[in-house]
């Protein structure tokens, strides 16, 4: 660690880092159309540079020192207080290097797209970059507007690339669009009022930990308040029952990336969203609606889990079981407590990585067979091992197989949790089960039984194709058998956040009424 | 009253009107063949005024004159710089429209700078009688250009309309005006607003009803919207750009002036605002709703204009320095915004004689360019982040919630999220559709520069807009 | 000499580590070549096995030292505030037998199938997983903390399945294999609770600081709350045994799990891992000790039931293998109520003889399924004896030991746990054991009297299996043959793995006796009604045809899993589906409805007639007028801004 | 002989008149049909304005009060008068095109842009 260069002059590394994919997508903007494989492989430097700078970042962390680390701020708007402030902790690390694994991915996932090349790759590129700046700023402002950055690339691309199953890509994609922007408006009014407040003293700001160091000027009623419009933002964003129907609808009409990209990493910007702005700057109002949220986590695990297994469409499937996942991320925010907001980053991460790979996976059996439903597959592994073997390992980690990153994660959820809401937890490990079996059914179905003949012309996974299975698997069991590095990682940013002290202060605080 | 340079601070009003009589003049000396000029003439010179009038704004001084019949202050001058910039645009782009245009096509340019001037005179009048004649310089030179197109029949009826409606908004204006001018013996706004006093008659609260009632017109609040959409849908489109973005500002400038001095007597503050809020509300709802299911361009980005008026509303009712910069601010890139969309419409107009939004299909394939443009002027309209628009609403809406008036920043954010809802479907048509058999749209010369420059300012501002926030913040505090 | 025997068990996670690495080798390096994968997996294997032996031969030169202080290496793998998890090695006498055990059933399995499997196309991918699964059971049986135990004990479930659905394009396999790691999850979702609980109670899941902390929380463990508490997660911790190891109610995995090839069920579901859940059990036994009574009673009550249960099923089966499963179902039960019943020595003696045996049975069974080209049905068999000598003779071994028959294996371990279960006080269980005794032997042999005496089938043509499968079966047989002689010594085998106190008990000559005449009963009914044929099985069937079709199918517990899942469990996903589309959703899409609905009705106030407008607008005017007026006097009162949501 | 210097008309009579005339004008333009109609009805409406604007005017002058805005009302009177032309005068060219457009003057037909 020594010889690697200090903090301070790392300053840039993270405006590269999110430049990369927007350079080469100018790049792409002056290449000729026809020059698809030009195209490809340019977006695909860029994002193996912003790959590797994270990845570098991951490496090059200070854990002893944890907080912030390669932080850059410059005023932007200072009549309002906004800075363009950079950097990245332990929460947020992970968050970063997970949306490049999954970017770069994407890129492979879709190399075998043939259809207006060049506009996918430039909408990619931006929407990656956009899911990227969520997570390295430091100000509230600069974090929302990349958010809604994302927004509309991902509703032209799913326009113009999805695919029409039981619902419409036109209708998945207004649905999608309309129902995070209505989220995202309630969202608007809370950090409205929230800046507001914070500005009360005169010098108003949009900095996260700024905000969080005010709690003074936030009343218990107001926290409440705007805790409630978090929940409702970042809620539908991280679909949370009933804020959930968004997702499997609009997973099913995107094209794969899109797919991976958002319930790989995008929804997790609820999540992150719940703890930077949530339980940190709100603690109060978090505490106040933990036992709500806590059933509704319970909810969606179950529910979903449930519906999942009626399904009959691949993406569906993996849509539903996305819902049911992010129920134990939502459930250990609300167990305010240092472990579970570990375990909740944590499952972020691995949940990412699983459905990333999930997606690309099916996106492969589709483009490749012309269909997701479940009845019309069946003994896939004869025509494509590789794939299987994605597959097979994809389902393990989203049913927590211990040896994949997912399980322990979920283990350190669990271990949180069951202190704060015992029933909840008890209620939601028997999700566990119900994920075994829709997972096992539906590998079971595409992939095993009797050698069908009208599958015999599909050919394996190969060359760039692998990419997303080589890189997804290893992270996922590298990860998983040594689940220090994210773990510990995570541990830092929450422990050096001070968490734990403002919780404890919470947890004395006189709510009334339910406390 | 300061000493004053009379030349300095009439100097762009002056030019305007004498570029405009200069001309009609051409118009009817030169012979109709010889007319290729008079664009380039209208546009080097409005720039030269618009570099003038911006220089102005930073370097010019105060004044008030005529005994504060008209005012010289940033507030005006900052409009004043925003009609030029809009006239400039709008000639920009319309360059190719004109020249299709059967005859008098020399008026078409003397008519707008009309148009131009009368808005100027009401951003700097400060006195009742004067915000009437600039107001109805402006919307008499409207009439006529809205009914432009005179074998087209849409185009004249909409030019009717507007007039029948127009002169009687403004004869309630003027009854409205002669009740505060009985009651206070004045019509100068400082005095009207000294002597109007703290408790509302009847008589003035008929005046006042009656003042909000003209300007509503003009600035289509919802429910003296009517006459928009048919008059947005029939007017040529060049014109509706300019009747979208400069009238609807200028009105708005009179409506900060009036509303500040005049009608936000004590009195009028509880209840009056009440009453706003609730009118600003129900513009941007009726707005927004009515637009969805539309399929005119034209006439949808009319009901958008409408929900927008409502939004900047909600500016002026916070009546904090915060507030005013929020309108100016919003003013000024809903020109660049509007101006992008409208010059779109205009080249469609233009090469496929229409402006239905199904005439757009594919136009990603015919014109990457004009749907790139177009998507981001919608987007910025809707209020997307990293477009000029996101920050405007942001600062109108914080203004208002930090008055204290929550409810209207709901009902703003969720009908502008609502709103994308048409602009993604005009979007989706671009992009997704085939338009099979559609020809075509070259962009080329003026109208591809108009396009480029809105659509870049709209991203830069949106990226940095602390210089246009700080000419705003200038010109709000030189209100109050 | 203890010193540098500590050095010899720092070593002891290469055991686990060596087929770990051969699986590596072979799924990314030779999995193109069959000869070099199994060559690799075989290398592997019996490397671990020399390791193992060497350990189990420290282990019994260290003697009193090892079994008072095992020898235990701890590295940290997850440190994080509010949980702290060690992984590392526990060397003591009953995790070296596990070591040896295991190691030498995979390692005879594994040479085994060099025939067995011959000319499979997934040869490779079949040694792949042979040596996944070795590392993850050896991985378990060194654990030193329940949570390394239970990732291990889920990673064996992982090979289990990918073994049993091995022959993936069987349906048949296929459902097998879902169903094996379904039913043996619900067990899990307890023993996940079980150690969470344990952790948030006692802040570690490390078996010796575990025990540690009961020991010294004991008085508080007198307190009937904390024993409620401990005895609530010794049977969450419970429920993983039963999935595991196929304790009713959740036995109905392992007899589909004979779809898997027979090697794999010598292997898996015979020997090592079924038996994980008791290997569980006698790891935590102290929680269970600790636990109030209640616990061990269950544990023996379910045991013995689960015991006599699977006996009387395997009356009535006819495939070769499915019979072996009940058996074994049969022979855990009798395990899981040895610990019951305070037999620890005994059930962990049991365990390694039956290993011996069951394994050396399966073996022989697939020899013979092999030599009639996957036949299973015991009635197309017949009168393999001559035709397949080695095959029958060490599979008659094989039936002796589990019949008791002394010197055999069997016999020693089948005793001790039925002494123990008498003089422990359980009379009741005992009769069971009993009972069950008689009964494996009769069904036992009945399978050897079926399939090797009798008169031959014309149809079949079987000749003797290739060395590379009788080689393993005679050192199979070698052990069943003299494997319960460790019992006999004076540091015997109790001496080494036992629970509390030791104290040494003279084997029960007198009770042994009874239960060698039961087996003896057994075999000679078997022998009477499919030998001599002098009892007529098909009239017996005949008079008790009620019960004999409820043995035929198993008690109807898989029809009545089956029911449930179809109707309860998809019944509910169904109705939660539409519940979301057409409730959740349709909300969702009501609003959007309604939104755009609004817009279109609202479009109509744009009559296009002038005076229309003309009219609204005034009407406007005089209607603002009024609330105005009106305002002055009401609406300031009632202050509309609060009821708008902002007051100022 | 009548004296006749008790019978002055107060402002409110001016006002009156005004007002009347101005709502028979609105009346005009929302219930003629004929589109000159309207425009005359404009024109009352703007003439009830100058009235009220002279009558204050000279209301005012009786009052003796702010000598330099005395004659604001003329003017303004004046300014309506001519605004009111030019209005009329664009109001008839539009008519004109709209009859030849249409050969009709009836407001009632004037609904192709709705909605």
């Amino acid at each position: 660690m020594s010889a690697l260069p200090t903090v301070e002059s790392m300053s840039m590394l993270l405006p590269f880092t999110i430049l990369a994919p927007l350079v080469a997508m100018l790049l792409i903007v002056f290449l000729p159309k026809e020059e698809t494989k030009t195209i490809k492989i340019v977006s695909a430097m860029g994002m193996l540079v912003s790959l590797v700078l994270s990845l570098y970042a991951f490496l090059t962390y200070q854990w002893a020192e944890g907080g912030m680390q390669f932080t850059l701020t410059i005023p932007w708007v200072p009549d309002l207080g906004v800075n363009l402030a950079l950097g990245v902790d332990g929460l947020s690390l992970p968050m970063l290097l997970l949306t490049n694994l999954i970017g770069f991915a994407s890129i492979y996932a879709s190399w075998n797209i043939d259809k207006r090349v060049k506009e996918f790759f430039i909408l990619l590129l931006i929407l990656i970059a956009g899911v990227m700046g969520t997570f390295i700023a430091r100000d509230l402002f600069i974090f929302f507007l990349f958010y809604e950055i994302v927004v509309i690339p991902i509703y032209i691309m799913v326009v113009i690339w999805g695919s029409t199953k039981r619902v419409t890509k036109e209708y998945a994609a207004m649905k999608l669009t309309i129902y995070l922007l209505i989220g995202s408006a309630f969202l608007l009014v809370g950090m409205v009022a929230l800046y507001l407040a914070a500005g009360a003293n005169g010098n108003p700001t949009f900095m996260f930990d700024q905000l969080a160091a005010r709690q003074d000027l936030y009343s218990p009623a107001f926290q409440k308040v705007a805790f409630a419009l978090m929940i409702i933002g970042f809620g539908s964003l991280i679909s949370m029952f009933p804020f959930h129907s968004w997702s499997p609808d609009g997973y099913a009409g995107a094209p794969t990336a899109v797919s991976m990209i958002h319930a790989g990493v995008l929804k997790k910007i609820g999540g992150y969203g719940l703890i930077r702005l949530g339980i940190f700057v709100l603690p109060v109002g978090a505490k106040f609606w933990a036992p709500y949220i806590a059933t509704l986590a319970v909810v969606s695990v179950l529910y979903a889990a449930f519906i999942a297994l009626a399904q009959k469409d691949l993406k569906y499937v993996v849509g539903y079981s996305s819902v049911s996942h992010m129920g134990y991320v939502i459930i250990a925010i609300a167990a305010l407590n240092p472990t579970a907001v570990t375990g909740a980053v944590g499952m972020m991460f691995a949940h990412g990585v699983m459905a990333a790979l999930f997606f690309s996976m099916i996106g492969f059996i589709y483009e490749k067979s012309h269909t997701r439903n479940i009845a019309d597959l069946g003994g896939l592994a004869h025509q494509m091992p590789r794939l299987a073997i994605g597959f097979v390992i994809a389902g393990m980690a989203s049913l927590g197989l211990p040896g994949t990153v997912n399980f322990i994660t979920e283990f350190t959820i669990f271990m949180g949790v069951i202190n704060v809401f015992p029933v909840h937890a008890v209620l939601g490990i028997a999700g566990i089960i119900f994920t075994a079996v829709y997972i096992l059914r539906t590998i079971a179905n595409v992939l095993f039984g009797p050698r069908r003949s009208e599958w015999d012309h599909l050919t394996d996974i190969r060359g760039p194709e692998l990419v997303p299975l080589v890189l997804f698997g290893f992270v996922i069991f590298f990860a998983g058998i040594f689940p220090n590095v994210l773990l510990g990682m995570i541990d830092t940013g929450v422990t050096s956040s001070g968490l734990a002290k403002v919780l404890e202060t919470v947890s004395q605080a006189k709510m009334g009424g339910l406390f | 009253m300061v000493e004053f340079n009379f030349a300095t601070v009439l100097t762009p009003e002056i030019a305007i009107a004498v570029l405009s009589l200069i001309l009609l003049a051409i118009g009817l000396l030169i012979p109709a063949g010889a007319r290729k000029g008079m664009m380039p003439l209208t546009v080097f010179s409005l720039l030269g005024v618009l570099g003038y009038t911006l220089y102005d704004f930073f370097y010019g001084q105060e004044a008030a004159f005529l005994g504060g019949m008209y005012m010289h202050d940033q507030f005006a001058v900052y409009f004043k710089v925003l009609f030029l910039a809009a006239a400039l645009l709008v000639v920009l782009s319309s360059g190719g429209y004109v020249q299709k245009l059967p005859k008098h096509r020399g008026e078409f340019y003397a008519l707008l700078l009309a148009a131009t001037l009368g808005m100027m005179l009401m951003a700097g009048a400060g006195e009742l009688i004067t915000i009437y004649v600039g107001l109805e310089l402006m919307t008499i030179s409207f009439y006529i250009l809205v009914a432009y197109l005179a074998d087209d029949a849409r185009s004249s009826e909409a030019g009717i309309k507007y007039l029948v409606l127009g002169a009687t908004s403004s004869a309630i204006l003027l009854y409205g005006i002669s009740l505060i001018y009985g009651l206070t013996g004045s019509t100068q706004l400082v005095e009207v607003a000294g002597r109007l006093g703290g408790e509302l008659t009847p008589a003035s609260l008929l005046a006042t009803v009656f003042l909000l009632a003209g300007l509503g017109f003009k600035i289509s609040l919802v429910p003296f919207h009517l006459w928009g959409p048919d008059i947005y849908e029939g007017a040529p489109t060049p014109v509706t750009a300019f009747l979208a973005i400069a009238s609807k500002a200028a009105a708005f400038a009179v409506l900060i002036r009036v509303y500040l001095l005049t009608m936000n007597s004590q009195a009028f503050s509880a209840t009056g605002q009440t009453l706003l809020l609730v009118l600003a509300a129900i513009t941007m709802i009726v707005g927004n709703l009515i637009a969805i299911p539309q399929t005119n361009l034209k006439r949808l980005l009319a009901y958008s204009s409408i929900a927008q008026a409502g939004y900047l509303m909600v500016g002026i009712i916070a009546e904090s320095t915060a507030g005013i910069k929020g309108v100016l601010f919003y003013a000024m890139i809903y020109v660049f915004a509007n101006m992008g969309a409208f010059a779109v419409a205009t080249l469609i107009d233009e090469k496929q004689g229409s402006s239905e939004i199904k005439d757009l299909a594919g136009l990603w394939r015919r014109s990457p360019l004009a749907t790139v443009v177009m998507t981001a002027s919608l987007l910025s309209l809707a209020g997307i982040p990293p477009l000029a628009g996101f920050v405007g609403k942001f600062y109108l809406f914080s203004a208002a919630m930090d008055q204290g008036y929550v409810a209207i920043a709901y009902i703003g954010f969720v009908m502008s999220m609502i709103s994308v809802y048409y602009y993604l479907s005009v979007v989706k048509v671009m992009f997704l559709a085939e338009g099979e058999g559609l020809p075509d749209v070259p962009v080329h010369g003026a109208i591809k520069f108009t396009m480029v420059f809105t659509m870049l300012i709209t991203i830069a501002i949106g990226l940095y807009p602390t210089p246009l926030a700080q000419m705003a913040i200038a010109a709000a505090q030189s209100l109050f | 000499m203890f010193k540098e025997m500590h050095d010899l068990f720092q070593w002891a996670w290469l055991i686990p580590a060596l087929p770990f690495l051969s699986f590596l080798i072979i799924a990314f390096i030779t999995k193109r070549s069959k000869r070099l994968s199994s060559t690799v997996s075989i290398l592997a294997i019996l490397t671990s096995l020399s390791l193992a032996i060497a350990i189990g031969l420290g282990v019994i030169q260290a003697g009193k030292e090892i079994v008072e202080h095992p020898a235990i290496v701890n590295v940290n793998w997850l440190n994080i505030v509010g949980l702290q998890i060690d992984f590392g090695t526990i060397v003591d006498p009953l995790s070296a037998m596990m070591l040896f055990v295991v190691t030498l059933v995979a390692s005879m399995v594994q040479i085994y199938s060099l025939g067995y499997m011959h000319g499979d196309e997934g040869f490779s991918r079949y040694y792949a997983y042979q040596s996944l699964f070795a590392s993850s059971m050896l991985g378990m049986v060194l654990a030193t903390n329940l949570l390394q135990l239970f990732i291990f004990w889920e990673l064996v479930g992982l090979c289990s399945y990918l073994l049993i659905g091995f022959w993936f394009f069987k349906v048949s396999a296929r459902e097998a294999a879902k169903k094996a790691f379904m039913t043996t999850r619900v067990g899990d979702f307890g023993l996940l609770l079980g150690m969470l609980f344990l952790y948030t109670k006692f802040g570690t899941l490390d078996f010796a600081a575990l025990s540690a902390a009961l020991n010294t929380n004991f008085q508080d463990v007198l307190v009937i709350g904390t024993a409620g508490y401990v005895t609530v997660m010794a049977f969450l911790v419970f429920l993983g045994p039963i999935g595991k190891s196929g304790q009713f109610p959740l036995h109905v995995w392992l007899p589909d799990a004979m779809e898997g090839p027979t090697p794999v069920s010598a292997l898996i579901h015979a020997a090592t891992m079924v038996v994980a859940g008791v290997y569980l059990v006698a790891r935590m036994y102290f929680l269970f000790d600790f636990a109030s009574p209640a616990a061990l009673q269950f544990i023996a009550g379910l045991g013995a039931f689960t015991a006599i249960f699977a006996a009387s099923i395997a009356i009535a089966q006819d495939d070769i293998k499915r019979i072996l499963a009940y058996s074994t179902l049969s022979q855990l039960g009798y395990m899981m109520f040895a610990l019951g019943v305070g037999s620890y020595s005994g059930s962990m003696f049991h365990l390694m003889t039956h290993a011996f045996f069951k394994a050396l049975m399966f073996l022989g069974a697939g020899s013979v399924i092999y030599a009639l080209h996957h036949k299973q049905d015991i009635w197309d068999m017949g009168g393999l004896w001559k035709k397949m000598p080695i095959t029958g003779t060490t599979f008659f071994i094989g039936v002796l030991a589990i019949s008791g028959m002394p010197p055999f294996a069997g016999f020693w371990s089948k005793d001790e746990i039925l002494a123990n279960a008498l003089h422990n006080g359980h009379p009741i269980i005992y009769g069971v054991g009993l009972f069950t005794a008689f009964l494996t032997a009769f069904y036992m042999s009945r399978l050897f009297f079926v399939v090797f005496m009798g008169p031959e089938k014309p149809e079949n043509h079987p000749h003797e299996s290739p060395w590379s499968m009788t080689i393993p079966l005679m050192i199979l047989a070698f052990f069943s043959v003299f494997g319960g002689f460790v019992a006999l010594p004076e540091h015997n085998f109790a001496w080494y793995i036992h629970y509390g106190e030791f104290h040494h008990e003279a084997i029960a000559w007198g009770l042994a006796g009874i239960s060698v005449l039961a087996g003896l009963l057994g075999i000679g009914l078997a022998y009477i009604t499919y030998v001599k044929k002098l009892i007529s099985a098909e009239s017996v069937a005949g008079q008790f045809s009620g019960v004999y079709k409820l043995l035929k199918n198993k008690y109807y517990v898989d029809e009545l899993y089956l029911w449930i899942i179809k109707n309860i469990m998809d019944g509910m996903a169904k109705v939660l589906y539409w519940f979301d589309i057409y409730i959740v959703d349709g909300i969702v899409n009501g609003l959007a409805l309604v939104t755009r609905g609004s817009g279109k009705v609202l479009r109509r106030t744009n009559t296009g007639q002038l005076q229309t407008y003309a009219m609204v607008f005034f009407f406007a005017v005089v209607v603002i007028f009024m609330a105005f007026a009106i305002g002055e006097s009401q609406l300031a009162a009632i202050n509309p801004l609060a009821t708008l949501g902002g007051a100022k | 002989m009548m004296n006749l210097s008790n019978l002055s008309v107060g402002l409110s009579t001016y006002l009156l008149v005004g007002a009347m005339l101005f709502c028979l004008g609105l009346y005009g333009v929302l219930a003629k049909r004929n589109i000159i109609a309207l425009l005359m009805s404009i024109e009352l409406m703007l003439n009830a304005v100058n009235i009220n604007f002279v009558a204050f005017n000279r209301f005012l002058w009786n009052q003796k009060i702010d000598v330099h805005y005395l004659l604001t009302g003329h003017v303004a009177a004046i300014f309506v008068i001519v605004v009111a032309a030019a209005e009329v005068a664009v109001g008839l060219a539009l008519i004109i095109t709209i009859y030849r457009n249409r050969r009709s003057t009836n407001v009632d037909e004037l609904n192709w842009l709705k909605w």
